[in-house]
């Protein structure tokens, strides 16, 4: 089950989606041992903006049929903070595949998810992340529903080609570039990322979604979401990802990373069948954290 | 002591209760990790988890660990909605799935502070296991071996309600409709018993109105107070962020990693997790 | 409960969405009771087109996570076929609201959905539109995700605004665009129909979706629908459309009639809370094909 | 006849029996309309329709209407999936919600021509009540009032389904692997019974690769056949135009409101619904 991936040798295909499971939390959750027996072939860390951001008020999450709607804005320690405090633990983690005698440890590579309002923002951020030698791949967030910026980048092809392009150079880690879903063609989107020199693509992020209070909650009817909007995730998504990681193989010659809904090994065949080479599960790590280590093993 | 398995535990119901407007939900959990007083779980039924008109709940649900003994784990249910009603439903020989125990418990008292427990409705559940271990200080390292001294102060909103208490020894109970014990709130209690001797430690969980009653009691009499929050979880294990709570200090904490237990201090109101703006409406 | 919508006086604000359900058919099905009776205070035709359709090969329907992909293709009878057949055996349908004494029976407009992959083809199916009394109001699908040409001038707000702007003096009745959710910005595109002169804006229309074929059923893994590709509907599009109506609301002066996953009366209120004048109901006609009078009565 | 009214009916389960690898599920349908034979029902569960891993089922189902007599309808049952499990699961007692007769159901003979009744699997279904209907002539309105004479080949995959044959009366029956009867196809008893006497009509329902078999005997013979066809259905009443088959002389029609039960000489050949395109992967 072991495979390359932009040049990276990983134990087997699943990975996580990035914000969907904090491999420093869930050591402090379930101890050290976890870091020997991660549940993923590689880290996806959750967005790096330059800047720390605390994320939006709550409440932030929604639950939706046979989904979840998330509205986290993005909370992280920023740049310095990630490289100083948390990378240097992200450092180390393995998997373990196989049973008894015949298990074997392998490496579980960081893939660094970053994301700016512009290109110099960025690429400020892909030159300080080609700095770290625990970085084994950079992940381009041009996707996220949640802050203006990231939908406007990612769901133009030509700005999304002259972002790519821009911080291209300043990396020779691979360099993924994570598409919005939320746009009239997302094969476009891809071609684009590919034109400006993306080493892959990952996809499918959340749909641009909203909730309501529950009718009980307030004198007149309100959002919910602190962040007013927010993003679907989960089996609601997994048609929509299938026809878009489709879309996108069917165009590209670069690797895909494909997720959305992926609760199984037959949802992730399903998704390496229409092209991805890697999938990521998401929002089915909330329901069991092990469930990328199940999917592996099953696949 | 070891860490949680990353693994859900599939466990069978063993019994499943009822006591006044709650239930008492007991299953088989011979390895589980010993909780501490104050953590929880993240539950689902094993089956029909999902479907009906909403197709929900799709997500575990956070329970405090009402108690560990003898190979079982203890939960009190509350039915406020799809998951916990799902949970309600459970008899004997159902099989629901567990992680944990997840999150930071209660600390001991410091300085031979006595120990007062506040509950409200549902969030008694984690002070039954708070005043076992509390009475017996085994797990909490006190320097005594008898014990601390305890006070029990349970709130409810009526008679129904106030059965609940029967999962505590030894307690004071107030109702909103003076069906039972003191007529009001348990924040009353709770300044009477600060007034006698302001030389304790307040351990509290329930509704966020009674929260902030506590918090605010102590801070003004320099009380620590050790609060067990509440939030609307995805994951319970710190990766999705969703579960926060503002800090005094700036930015937030996750409810599920960095509590559900945080010290009063820390906070600078227990709020009610209210949306986001309300619509204006078209004209 | 009774709403006046760009001009037409209707019963209450619940109306079916395009190709979820046939007046004709059902009559057939539930007998003539139903023309006096009928679930909805308009009738939305299935999709026209100039010419007769016969639709996609099947499979048609996949049932996915709280929903429903389909992959119909648009048959009808072409336009003459339509308003020679079926128009007259929709005129005159109605609904009754209250009961008992107090029951009142409304007239059921007709609002005849059309597609064209040119704006000629449009101004065709408009103009003939137009010159039949038994139709209320035109809708204009712009949107549907199963023919490539619906997609393209959809997604585009300068492309559909010259569309709109093209047929809108081809008739004096209103004239609704019906929007793709399948877009970066829905309301850009909401800004240009409303430019180019709609009476009106609907949404939203069902989501681009895949399924395979379940892993017993052929030799290697396949496409499930026979047209490849097809539209996501039902409750797991919900949060979506919640989230277009409100953000396309919030730009447009003109009504909106607002769809998606709809099955409840609390649902429609939700639509409406955030800027829907009527409220569509489409897949859930499906489980429940009184469910249009349902909600209404529970409005 | 009334028409079937636009309002699902919810139904009490009166009894949910095994009949070999089958159930039949009866539920007190007072409200029903008399069905034709051939008609079917939409069924959902009221409860529990939908959740559990894969969300599904959402839609209801379709089922021939097995019988329909002492205010009850009668479905036979054959759980492969999550909607026919669910249905397959419930207890007397249980609800569900039912929509129907619907659809066009099968055509008394004509030209004093004998019937050949021609089941496969749970396809057995519409035959039983059409059996009872030719047997006393009531609704068929043939000439006679002593019935029809009727032949019934079943066939079935093996002794278990085999059972379901208790469903009709006086029938001859072919297993796939022998353990009943002619060991063969049930279009072997066909081709025998037309060779006999080619003077009949074909009522056949069953699997695809049967009803082409019955289709083919039958053109050849330039015996009419009536074919009781099965599509995926979102609606059941020509709303979603989801369920359609290829008509011989183009174009599709919809097995809901066009059928199910069509003349075979409509149709080129009865196919095995299959999906579209395989994909071709990447390199
Ligand atoms: C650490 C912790 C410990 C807890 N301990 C206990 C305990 O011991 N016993 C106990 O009974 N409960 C306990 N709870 C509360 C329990 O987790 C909730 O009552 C439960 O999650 C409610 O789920 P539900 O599906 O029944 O109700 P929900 O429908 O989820 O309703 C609960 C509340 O969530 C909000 N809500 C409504 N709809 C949605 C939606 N679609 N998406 C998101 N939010 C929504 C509303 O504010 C509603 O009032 C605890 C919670 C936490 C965080
Ligand atoms: C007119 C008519 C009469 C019928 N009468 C009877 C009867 O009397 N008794 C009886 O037992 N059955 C009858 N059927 C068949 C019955 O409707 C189906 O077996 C039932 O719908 C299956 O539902 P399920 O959820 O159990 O299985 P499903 O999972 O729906 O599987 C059934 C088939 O559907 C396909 N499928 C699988 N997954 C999906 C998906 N996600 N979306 C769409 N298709 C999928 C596959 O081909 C699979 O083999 C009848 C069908 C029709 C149309
Ligand atoms: C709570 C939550 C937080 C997320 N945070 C991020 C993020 O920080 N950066 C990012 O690129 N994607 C983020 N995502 C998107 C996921 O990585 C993934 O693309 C999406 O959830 C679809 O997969 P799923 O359906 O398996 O969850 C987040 C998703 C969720 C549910
Ligand atoms: C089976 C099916 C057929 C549809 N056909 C059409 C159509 O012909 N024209 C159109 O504009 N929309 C069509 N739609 C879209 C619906 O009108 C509606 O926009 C969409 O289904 C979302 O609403 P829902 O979630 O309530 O179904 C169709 C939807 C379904 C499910
Ligand atoms: S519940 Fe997910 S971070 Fe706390
Ligand atoms: S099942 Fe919907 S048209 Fe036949």
């Amino acid at each position: 089950m072991s495979v390359e991936f932009c040049g990276l040798q990983l134990a087997h295909p699943i990975v996580n989606g990035s914000g969907t499971f904090d491999a420093i939390a869930a050591t402090r959750a379930f101890g050290q041992d976890l870091r020997a027996n991660f549940p993923f072939a590689a880290y996806v860390s959750k967005t790096i903006t330059l800047r720390p951001r605390d994320g939006n008020p709550p409440p932030r999450l929604w639950e939706a049929p046979a989904g979840l709607i998330n509205s986290i804005g993005l909370p992280n320690k920023g740049l310095n903070g990630y490289l100083d405090e948390d990378l240097p633990q992200l450092a180390g983690l393995r998997t373990r595949v196989g049973e008894g005698t015949g298990a074997e440890s392998w490496p579980v590579p960081v893939i660094t998810n970053v994301m700016g309002s512009s290109a110099e923002e960025l690429r400020a951020l892909v030159e300080a992340c080609d700095a770290r030698s625990e970085i084994a791949a950079i992940e381009l967030n041009v996707s996220c529903p949640n802050v203006k910026t990231g939908l406007d980048i990612g769901a133009d092809p030509a700005q999304l080609e002259a972002v790519v392009r821009a911080v291209r150079d300043a990396t020779a880690k691979p360099l993924i570039v994570k598409l919005t879903p939320n746009t009239a063609d997302v094969a476009q989107c891809a071609l684009a990322a590919e034109r400006g020199g993306a080493d892959a693509v990952s996809l499918i992020n959340t749909l641009r979604a909203m909730a309501l209070a529950p009718a009980s909650h307030a004198a007149g009817p309100s959002r919910w979401l602190g962040g007013g909007t927010g993003g679907l995730s989960g089996p609601a998504i997994r048609p929509v990802a299938l026809a878009q990681v489709a879309a996108v193989a069917a165009r590209l010659k670069i690797p895909i990373i494909g997720m959305g809904g992926v609760q199984s090994a037959a949802h992730a065949r399903e998704l390496m069948a229409v092209g991805a080479s890697l999938v990521a599960v998401g929002s089915e790590s909330f329901r069991d954290p092990a469930i990328g280590a199940t999917i592996a093993r099953e696949l | 002591m070891s860490a949680t398995p990353i693994a859900r535990r599939l466990l069978r119901v063993t019994a499943n209760e009822q006591l006044g407007a709650y239930r008492v939900l007991r299953a088989a959990d011979p390895d589980a990790l010993e909780p501490r007083p104050g953590q929880f779980a993240m539950l689902s039924a094993a089956e029909r988890w999902g479907g009906g008109d909403e197709q929900r709940p799709f997500l575990a649900r956070a329970f405090s660990i009402a108690r560990h003994s003898g190979g079982e784990s203890h939960f009190l249910l509350e039915d406020v909605g799809p998951g916990t009603k799902r949970l309600c439903e459970l008899r004997a020989g159902d099989e629901l799935w567990a992680l944990g125990p997840l999150g930071q418990g209660f600390q001991p008292p410091r300085d031979g502070r006595r120990a007062i427990l506040v509950g409200g409705g549902v969030g008694i559940a984690p002070l039954a296991i708070l005043q076992d271990q509390l009475s017996t200080a085994a797990t909490l390292a006190t320097p005594t071996t008898t014990g601390t001294p305890t006070t029990v102060l349970l709130g409810f909103r009526d008679q129904a309600h106030a059965h609940g208490a029967a999962l505590l020894r030894d307690v004071r109970v107030a109702t909103d409709d003076g069906s039972v014990g003191h007529h009001g709130l348990v924040t009353d209690l709770l300044v009477a018993e600060l007034d006698g001797d302001p030389h304790a430690t307040v351990y509290a969980c329930g509704p966020p109105g009674m929260l902030e009653g506590v918090r605010a009691l102590c801070a003004a009499r320099e009380t620590p107070s050790q609060l067990a929050l509440e939030a609307g979880m995805a994951c319970g294990f710190g990766a999705c962020f969703g579960c926060v709570v503002p800090k005094r200090d700036g930015g937030y904490l996750r409810v599920c990693v960095d509590g559900p237990v945080v010290d009063g201090a820390v906070l600078e109101r227990v709020e009610e997790p209210m949306g986001g703006a309300l619509l204006a409406g078209r004209a």
